[in-house]
C-alpha cells in the first residue's frame, strides 16, 4: 500500500472515529470507553498472524505472548462492555 | 490474501465501525458491543486461514484458550465498581500485544520500506507505554500500589528518557534494522517511561488517563495494521484512536479539567479528592448523566424547594416531568409541609406551571415512596431533606419531619453552589454515596436534564 | 351648533356604571361632538369629574337639550319627558321588561336603541354589551365565589396540613361562564365545566378545566342553546347531582336567550351538597338557575349558601363602565358622518337594535310583546 | 378514666373558627383520648357536627369536666370559672391583651398555654399558628382587593377595548404578604411587595412578583424585623408614595413583634392615592398600618377605600380552623403519653407556651405586663 | 505522482470533508463554503503540474475560462428563486465531465484493470444519466419545457432502454476494451435515459431529483477519480455519493413522500401542485426551517387563537419566546380581541405561562408593526388574521377588525389542518406568497420548534 | 491501487459523507446541495489531467468539453452556493 493511500485511510478513519463518537452522554464515557477498548482487540488477528509465521523461538514466544494478550484485550474487553451495557437492557430503551 | 479473507476483514471494519456507532446512544449501545464481537469472531476465525499463517496453531489455540479463558473469568465476576482498573487491564494487554506484534517483525529482520519500518517502531513505542503504563493504572486503582511516587524533577526524567528512546527508535528506523541490542533498550526504556508516567497520576484523574491509554493502544493496533497490510486491524485501530482521543477530551471537559492540565502539569494532584470520594464527598454529575439516569428509571420523585422558586424553574420542571412521562417514568411530587418561603410556597409555583394535583403528594403520603423510587431529584430543596433533622439531635433543626429523599436509590440534587438552606446548617445528604450534585441555576439545569433527555 | 351627547348620572337603584369613560369621551369630541356629562355620573364606577378632561361636566337640568343620550340603563319616566323630542338615547333599554317606557319613548318622538338587541355577528362584536358585561359577570361570580367560601380556593401543604384545592363546578359555559371558569382556575381550584352545547366542550378544556359530559345536547339555532324537554331536563338533573354533590362552589349561568332561565338545580340537588358549599347563581336576572333562588337574596339552605346577585356587572363598575363606554363607541361612531347623526338605516345592525323612531315603535318583537301585553 | 378533651364553641364576637376538625379529632380518639364537642360548636366554619364521627356531642355544660380544653380564642370569665381546677387550657389567648383573665386562669389553678407563643423554631413549625392564621389572612386579603376593586386583576383584550392589569403592592412581605402577593399574582395582577427586611427580596421574586427596593433596611434580631427610627420611617414614607400612587389595590401586612403596627401609610399619601383604589389593612389588629386606618371598619377617604378587617383568618373558617386544629394536635400530642397528659415542661417549646400553672403565672413576660398593669 | 501533488489533493479532500461538515450548520455554513472553495484551488492550481498533463495548457485554459466565466456570470445573476434549476445545470455539466473523462479514458483504449474498467463505464454511464437527466430538469424549472410528457409503458420503455444499456457496458468491461461504435451508442443510450426518466417529473419533485442526480454525479466523479487513480477526486466524489444520497432522503422525507415514491410509481404525479403552488397554494413548511427562520429574524410577532387554547400551548409558546429573546429577537405578542371564545381567552392563557404584560399587544398598538417584522408566526388564529375581513365586502366578518399579519414579510401558520375557524370560511392568508403552513397540533409544533432553534 | 483498498476507501469516505450531513436542518437542504454539487466540481481535476494527456482530436475535443463542462461546474456550484448562504451572514448567527 503506497503512503499517501494509508494517509487517505488513516484521514477518513480518523475522521469516521471521530464523528461516531461526537455526541455521546456522559453516562456512556465508561461503556465506549470499554467498547473501543474491546475493538482494538482486533490486534488478535495481527498477533495471530505474528505467530503463525514466527520461525525462531524468541519469535513464538514473543508471538505467544502476543496472541495471549491480544485474546485477553478481545475477551476481555467483550465481558466487561457487555456487563457494563446491561444497565440500558430495559425495554423502555427502544422507545424512542 | 484471498477474496474471502478481504472480504471477512472489510466486513468486520465495517462491523466495527457501525457497532462503535451504535454504542455511542444508550438505547442501541447493547445492540452495538453484539455487532462489534460479531466482527472479532469473524476475523479471528478467518485468520486461522490467513496465507501468512502457516505454523503453531496450537500455541494459538493454546495462547487464545489462556489468555481469553483468563480474561473471560476475570471479566465475569469483577465487581462493577471495579471496572474501571479491569479496562485498564485489557487495554494494556492490547498495548502489548501491538508492541509484541512489533517485536516479532522487528526481530525477523525482514526488509521493511522506510514508512512501514517507522510505523512499527512508532507502534511498538507506543503500544509499550501503554502496556506497562496501563498495568500501573491497574495496580493503583486495584490498590495493589498505594504510595502516589513522586519526586522532584519527575518531569525532566521522564524528557530525558523519551527522548533517548525516541532517538533509538530513529536509529532503528533509519538503519532500516533492528539491532536486537538497541531493540532491547527501546523496549526496556518505552516500560519505564509508561511506569513513570503513570506513578505519580492520582485515583481521580484515572478514568482520562486510562482513556488516553486506550486511544494509544488503538492508534498502535492501527499503526502495525500497516506494517501487517491488514485494513481491518488499520481501520479498527485508527477508528479507536481518534474515538478515543475525543472521548478523552470528553471526559477531561467533563471533569471540567483541560486536557492538558490533567496529562501534565496537574496530573495526580488531586489524588487527594480521589481519596475523599470514598469518605463521602459532594460528587458532581453532568446534566446528560442525569438525564439519562431519569430516563431509564422506573419512578422519580421530585423534591422542590426554595431554590425552584428562586430559580423559577417551575414551567421546566413540567416539562421535564411531561417528557419522563412520555418515556413511561413514573414521576410523583413530594412538597414538604415547609418547602419554600411561605406556607404552600411551592403549590403556588407548580400550580402556575400546569402540574395537574394528582401528581402531587405531601409529606405523609409520600414518605414510604422513596426506598422505591430509583431517581429522587431535588431542585433548590436544602433544610426539608436534612437527615440530620431525624438522626443528630444537636442539630437545630432536629425533630422537624422531613422528606426522606436519603432513602431513595439515587439521589440528583440541583443547587448553585455550597449555599445552606434557611436555617444555615450544613446537610449530610448532599455527601451521601447515592447522591449526585446538579450544580447550576434550577431553571438551567431542567433545561439541561430536558435537553439530555430529548437526545436519547 | 355641533352635535351634543349627553351622560346622565345613572338612576337605578344599585347602578353603579356610567356610560362613558375618559377615553371614550376624549374620542367623541375629537370626532367634533360637545359631550356634556351629569356631575359625579362616575363616581361610583371611580371615575372622578376632573378624570374626563375637556369635556364639560354639568347639573342634570343641562343635559335636556342633549341630541344623543347615553345610558346604562332605562330612564324613568320622568327623565323620558325630559328627553328632546327627536332626540336619540342608546342604553340597555331592556323593551320586553319595560314596554311602557318604550312606548313612551315611541310617544316623546324620541330615536331609541336597545345595545342588548344588536345581532351578535362578527363585525358587531365590538359593540356586543351582552358580552363585555357577561365577561365581567363571570369574573365576579368567580371572586364572589372564593370570598364567600368559608375555604381556600388552592391547594396548599402547609406545616399545619395540606389544603386540598376546593371543587368549582359552572354550569353555562357561555361568555360569563367560560370567564368564571377562567378565573377561579387561575386561583387554583379545580374547575368542572358542562354546558348543553357540545362546542363547548372543547372550550372548557382549552381553558384547563374538565368538561362534564353529560347524555344531553341540544344546540339550538345560530349556535345558542335550546330550551330543553322536560324528559331531558329530568335527566339532565339527575346526572347533574352527582357532580354538583361534590362542589365547594357551584355558579350556575345557563340562559336561553329571549326564555327564564332554565331550574337545573332543584331542591334535592342543593340538599346532597356539602354543608359550607356556596352556590353563586348569576341567571338570577332571569329567574335564576336554583329552585330555591330568590333573586338579589343570599339565603342559606342546610348548610348551602345561595347567593344571587343581581346587576352583577355594576359590582365592577369601573371596568364595566369602561367597556360598556367602548361598546357605545363602536355603535355610535359609524353613525357619526362629519359631527352629524346620520345613521345608515338599512345596516342590520343599527336595524336590529333600533326601538323606536319617528313616533312609532319599530322592533318588531318590542311592538308584538307591547301589543300583547 | 381516660383523658377528656373539650371543644367548646368559641363565643368571641365574629369568631367563626373552632378549635377542632373531623380529622384531628379521629386521630385524638385514636390516641385514647375522650373528645367532646360542643353542639354546633363546628357550624360556623362549616363542619356539621355529625361531620366529627365517633366524638361525643353534648351540651356546653358537659364540658366543665374536661381536663384539657381546646379553644380558638381566650374564654370569658364565666367560662374560665367553668373550667376544673387543675385542668388545662390551650388556645391562643393573647396574654398582653387580657392580663386580668390569665390572673384568673392562675387563680383557678387551670395550666394554660398560649400557642401563639410558641417560640418559632423549626421544630415548632408544626404548631405555629401565627404561621398558619397569617396565611389565610394573606389570601384572603388578596380576594377581598379583588372583591371591593372596581376593576379587573388580570388583563383582559376584549371586543370592547383591552383592560390593563390591576396594579396591587402588598407592603409587608412576612407570611400574610407573601400569600396575598403570590394570590393577587395568581389572579393575574401585577405584584409589587415591600418590606424592611432584605432577605424579602429574593422571596417576593420567587413569587414571580416584583420587589420595591427602597434604601431602607431593617433586619432585627434573629430575623425579625425592628421597629424603624423617626428619620427612617420619614423616608420610608416618602419613597413609598411613589409607589403607592400608582397601585390599585394595596395590602398592608407590616408588623413588627411586640409592639404596635409601624404606621407606613400617613394621609398625605392616602391622598396621593387613585380614585377607586382599595387599601386591606391586614396590621388592623395591632393598630393598622395606616394613619386613617379605624379597625374593624371601612372607611372612604377621597375616593379610596380603606379597609381594616379584624380577625381576618375567620373569614375563611373552615380551612383556618383545620389548620388551627391541626397545629393543637401537634402541639398536644408529644405532651400525651400513653393517653396521660405528661408534657416534658422543660422542652423550649412547651416552656415557650406555658402561661399558668399551679396557680402561678409562669411566663416572665406576661408576669410582668401583669404586674406593670 | 510527486509528494508535493499528492499533499495537495490530500489536503483539498480533508478541506472538501470539513466544509461540507461545516455546511451542515447554519452558523458555520459560509466558512465552509469558503474552505472547500480554497479546496478547490489547490486542486485544480497543482493539477497543472500534474506528470500527466504534458499538452493543451491553452485548450485547458480556455476551456476554463469559458465555462468558468459563464457559469460565473450566469451563478451572480440568477434571481434567488431561480436556484434549484441553476444548480440543476450545473450538476449536469459536472456529470458530463465526468462521462468525458470515461468517454476520453475509453477512446484512449489504453489497457486497464478489469475493476478499473467497470467503474470507468459505470462512471460514464452515470454521469451521462446525471448530465441529460439535469439538462431536462433545468429546462423545465426555467419553463422551457412546458409540457408534462407522458405516455403508458413509460417504465417498461425505460426499463429496456436501461438494460441495453447496461448491457453494452457488461459488452464493454467484459472484452476488456471500448469499441467505438458500441461506446457511441452507449453514450446516446444514456443521454436517453436521462431524458427519458426526467421528463414526466412534476415541478414539485424536482428538488428531489436534482437532489439525486447530485448524488449520482459525486458518484461518478468518485469512480473517474478511481480510473485516473486521483484520491481528490475519489474522496470528494464518494463524499458527496453518500452525503447527496442522505440528503435526497431527508428532502423526500420533508416532502412525507417515501423516497421510492417519489422515484418511481409516482414519479411527477404531483406535478399539478407544483403548478398550484405558482397561484397560490397551501406551502407547508417543516419546523426546522420554521425554527432557523424565526432564529435568524429580528422581530417576531406571535399571533395566538383558539387552537393556542385547544393544544393548550402556551407554556411552550413562551419557553419559545424565551429561546428567540436569548438569541436576540425581538419577540412580541399580538392579541386581538376576539381570539379565543371568550373575552380575555388568550391573557388567560398566557398569564398562566408566565408571558409578561409588556410585550403582549392589542390590535390597537401591534397593527401597525407587521410590515416591520421579519415573521409572524400564527398559532391556531383564523378569523382574526383573515384578510377577508378587510378585502372581501362579501365575506360575513367583512368589517371586523383583523390583525394584519399578511402585511409581515413572512407568515408562518401553525394549524393541524384545513379545519376552518368560528365562522366556517376560507382564509385567504394561508394562500398568500408569503405564508408557510406548519401543520401539526399546536403544542407540538411549538415544542418541534424549540428543539429546531436549540439545535443551531 | 487494489480493489480491496479502494473498497475501504470507499467505504470510509461513504460513511464520512453521511455521518457529516446526518443533522441538517431543512432549510439547509437546498444550500447543501448546492454546496455538495460544488465539490464534486472536482472532477474540474480529472478533466484537466483527460485533457492534458489528449493525443488524438478526437480525445481532445472531448477533454475540451470535459473541462468546459467541470469548470462550469466547480465555479457555478461555488458562486450560487456562496449567494443563498448570504442570509445565514447575520452576526446573530455566531451566537449560540
Ligand atoms: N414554608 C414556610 O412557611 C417557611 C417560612 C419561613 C421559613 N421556612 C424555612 O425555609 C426552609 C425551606 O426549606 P427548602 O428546602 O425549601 O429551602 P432551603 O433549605 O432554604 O434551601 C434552598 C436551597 O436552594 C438553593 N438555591 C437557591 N437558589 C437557587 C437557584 N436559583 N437554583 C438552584 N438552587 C438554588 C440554595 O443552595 P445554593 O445557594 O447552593 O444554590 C439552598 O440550599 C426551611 O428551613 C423552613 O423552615 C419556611
Ligand atoms: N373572544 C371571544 O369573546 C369570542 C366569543 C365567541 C366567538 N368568538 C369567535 O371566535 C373566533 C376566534 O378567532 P381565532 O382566530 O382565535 O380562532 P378560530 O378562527 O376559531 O380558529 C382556530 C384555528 O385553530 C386551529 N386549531 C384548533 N385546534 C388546534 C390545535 N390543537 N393545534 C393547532 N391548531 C388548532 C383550527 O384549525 P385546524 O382545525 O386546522 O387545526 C382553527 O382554524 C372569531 O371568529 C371570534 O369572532 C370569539
Ligand atoms: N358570533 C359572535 O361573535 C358571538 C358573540 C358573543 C357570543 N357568541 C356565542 O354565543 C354563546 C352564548 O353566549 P352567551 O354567553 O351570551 O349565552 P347565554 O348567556 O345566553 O347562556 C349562557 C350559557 O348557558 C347555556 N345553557 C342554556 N341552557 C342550558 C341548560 N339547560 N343547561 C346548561 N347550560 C345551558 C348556553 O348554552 C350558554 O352557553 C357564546 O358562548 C358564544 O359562543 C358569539
Ligand atoms: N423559623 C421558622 O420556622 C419561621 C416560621 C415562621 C416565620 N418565620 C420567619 O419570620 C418572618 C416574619 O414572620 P411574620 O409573617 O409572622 O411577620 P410579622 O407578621 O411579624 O410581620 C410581617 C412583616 O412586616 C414586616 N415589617 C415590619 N416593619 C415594617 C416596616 N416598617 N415596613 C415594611 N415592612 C415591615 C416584617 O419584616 C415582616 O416581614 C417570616 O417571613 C419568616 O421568614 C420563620
Amino acid at each position: 500500500m503506497e503512503g499517501f493511500v494509508a494517509l487517505y485511510i488513516f484521514m477518513l478513519a480518523a475522521f469516521t472515529g471521530y464523528e461516531v463518537i461526537s455526541k455521546v452522554p456522559v453516562i456512556l464515557h465508561t461503556p465506549l470507553m470499554s467498547g473501543s477498548n474491546f475493538v482494538h482487540g482486533i490486534v488478535l488477528v495481527g498477533a495471530m498472524v505474528a505467530l503463525g509465521h514466527a520461525d525462531t523461538t524468541t519469535e513464538m514466544v514473543i508471538g505467544f505472548f502476543a496472541v495471549l494478550l491480544a485474546a485477553g484485550n478481545a475477551v476481555g474487553g467483550y465481558v466487561v462492555t457487555e456487563r457494563m451495557l446491561e444497565m440500558f437492557k430495559s425495554s423502555k430503551g427502544d422507545k424512542s | 490474501m484471498s477474496w474471502f479473507i478481504q472480504a471477512a476483514y472489510f466486513t468486520a471494519a465495517v462491523l466495527f465501525i457501525f457497532g462503535l456507532k451504535q454504542m455511542s446512544s444508550p438505547v442501541t449501545a447493547r445492540r452495538g458491543i453484539i455487532w462489534a464481537g460479531a466482527g472479532m469472531v469473524l476475523a479471528t476465525l478467518v485468520t486461522f486461514v490467513h496465507p501468512q499463517v502457516h505454523a503453531n496453531y496450537l500455541l494459538m489455540i493454546l495462547a487464545i484458550g489462556i489468555g481469553g479463558g483468563l480474561a473471560w473469568w476475570s471479566g465475569k465476576r469483577v465487581a462493577m465498581t471495579d471496572m474501571p482498573q479491569m479496562i485498564a487491564l485489557y487495554n494494556g494487554m492490547g498495548g502489548g500485544a501491538a508492541a509484541a506484534i512489533a517485536a516479532v517483525e522487528l526481530v525477523k529482520g525482514e526488509e521493511m520500506e522506510f514508512v512501514v519500518l517507522a510505523l512499527a517502531v512508532l507502534g511498538a513505542l507506543i503500544g509499550t507505554v501503554a502496556f506497562s503504563g496501563s498495568a500501573i493504572a491497574f495496580g493503583k486503582l486495584q490498590g495493589l500500589i498505594r504510595k502516589a511516587f513522586r519526586y522532584s524533577g519527575q518531569q525532566k526524567v521522564n524528557l530525558v528518557l523519551f527522548s533517548v528512546t525516541v532517538l533509538l527508535g530513529l536509529i532503528m528506523v533509519i538503519s532500516g534494522q533492528a539491532n536486537p541490542v538497541i531493540l532491547t533498550i527501546f523496549f526496556i526504556l518505552a516500560l519505564v517511561i509508561g511506569v513513570l508516567m503513570t506513578l505519580p497520576i492520582g485515583g481521580a484523574d484515572m478514568p482520562v488517563v486510562i482513556s488516553l491509554y486506550n486511544a494509544l493502544t488503538g492508534l498502535a493496533v492501527g499503526f502495525e495494521g500497516f506494517v501487517l497490510q491488514n485494513p481491518a486491524m488499520m481501520i479498527a485501530g485508527i477508528v479507536v484512536g481518534s474515538a478515543g482521543t475525543l472521548l478523552t477530551q470528553l471526559m477531561a471537559k467533563a471533569m471540567n479539567r483541560p486536557i492538558s492540565n490533567v496529562l501534565f502539569s496537574n496530573f495526580g494532584e488531586s489524588g487527594g479528592e480521589g481519596q475523599g470520594e470514598v469518605q463521602g464527598a459532594l460528587k458532581p454529575i453532568e446534566a446528560s448523566d442525569a438525564g439519562v439516569m431519569m430516563a431509564f428509571a422506573d419512578k422519580v420523585i421530585i423534591v422542590p424547594g426554595y431554590g425552584m422558586a428562586v430559580a423559577q424553574a417551575q414551567h421546566k420542571i413540567w416539562e421535564l416531568t411531561q417528557l419522563l412521562q412520555d418515556r413511561g417514568v413514573t414521576v410523583k411530587f413530594a412538597i414538604h409541609p415547609v418547602a419554600g418561603r411561605m406556607p404552600g410556597h411551592m403549590n403556588v409555583l407548580l400550580a402556575e406551571a400546569g402540574v395537574p394535583y394528582d401528581i402531587i403528594y405531601d409529606l405523609d403520603e409520600i414518605n414510604s415512596e422513596f426506598p422505591t423510587a430509583d431517581v429522587a431529584l431535588v431542585i433548590g430543596a436544602n433544610d426539608v431533606v436534612n437527615p440530620d433533622a431525624r438522626n443528630n439531635p444537636d442539630s437545630p433543626i432536629y425533630g422537624m419531619p422531613i422528606l426522606n429523599v436519603d432513602q431513595a436509590k439515587n439521589v440528583i440534587v440541583i443547587k448553585r453552589g455550597k449555599g445552606a438552606g434557611f436555617s444555615g446548617i450544613e446537610n449530610p445528604l448532599f455527601y451521601a454515596d447515592n447522591t449526585r450534585m446538579l450544580y447550576g441555576d434550577g431553571q438551567e439545569m431542567a433545561s439541561a436534564l430536558i435537553s439530555a433527555i430529548k437526545e436519547l | 351648533m355641533p352635535l351634543k351627547v349627553a351622560v346622565p348620572k345613572e338612576s337605578a337603584a344599585g347602578e353603579r356604571r356610567v356610560a362613558m369613560e375618559p377615553g371614550v369621551a376624549k374620542k367623541l369630541v375629537a370626532m367634533g361632538l360637545e359631550v356634556a356629562i351629569e356631575q359625579g355620573a362616575g363616581e361610583s364606577a371611580g371615575f372622578q369629574d376632573s378624570d374626563f378632561g375637556e369635556v364639560s361636566i354639568v347639573t342634570a337640568d343641562s343635559l335636556h337639550d342633549a341630541d344623543i343620550t347615553l345610558r346604562v340603563q332605562v330612564p324613568t319616566a320622568e327623565e323620558i319627558d325630559a328627553l328632546k323630542e327627536g332626540s336619540t338615547l342608546i342604553g340597555t333599554l331592556t323593551p320586553f321588561k319595560n314596554p311602557d317606557l318604550i312606548a313612551r319613548l315611541a310617544e316623546r318622538g324620541v330615536t331609541s336603541f336597545a345595545m342588548e338587541l344588536i345581532p351578535r355577528i362578527s363585525r358587531a362584536q365590538a359593540m356586543d354589551v351582552l358580552s363585555s358585561q357577561a365577561a365581567v359577570a363571570g369574573y365576579k361570580a368567580a371572586i364572589m365565589g372564593a370570598d364567600l367560601a368559608p375555604r381556600f380556593f388552592p391547594m396548599l401543604t402547609t406545616a399545619a396540613g395540606t389544603i386540598r384545592p376546593s371543587k368549582v363546578v359552572v354550569i353555562g359555559a357561555g361568555v360569563a361562564g367560560l370567564q368564571a371558569i377562567a378565573t377561579a382556575k387561575r386561583l387554583g381550584a379545580m374547575v368542572e365545566g358542562y354546558d348543553v352545547r357540545s362546542a363547548t366542550k372543547e372550550q372548557v378544556e382549552s381553558l384547563g378545566a374538565r368538561f362534564i359530559d353529560l347524555s344531553i345536547k341540544a344546540e339550538g339555532e345560530g349556535g345558542y342553546a335550546r330550551e330543553l324537554s322536560a324528559e331531558e331536563k329530568q335527566q339532565q338533573q339527575q346526572e347533574l347531582a352527582g357532580y354538583i354533590a361534590k362542589a365547594d362552589v357551584l355558579i350556575t349561568t345557563a340562559a336561553v336567550p329571549g326564555r327564564p332561565s332554565p331550574k337545573i338545580i332543584p331542591v334535592s340537588t342543593v340538599e346532597q351538597m356539602k354543608s359550607g358549599a356556596i352556590l353563586i347563581d348569576l341567571a338570577a336576572e332571569g329567574g335564576g338557575n336554583c329552585e330555591l333562588t330568590q333573586p338579589g337574596e343570599t339565603i342559606v339552605h342546610g348548610g348551602v349558601t345561595i347567593h344571587a346577585p343581581l346587576n352583577v356587572p355594576s359590582q365592577v363598575p369601573l371596568h364595566a363602565s369602561e367597556m360598556y363606554a367602548k361598546n357605545l363607541l363602536n355603535f355610535l361612531s359609524p353613525m357619526i358622518e362629519e359631527a352629524h347623526f346620520k345613521p345608515d338605516w338599512d345596516d342590520e345592525i343599527v336595524a336590529g337594535a333600533l326601538l323606536t323612531k319617528d313616533g312609532q315603535i319599530i322592533h318588531e318583537q318590542v311592538k308584538q310583546a307591547i301589543a300583547g301585553a
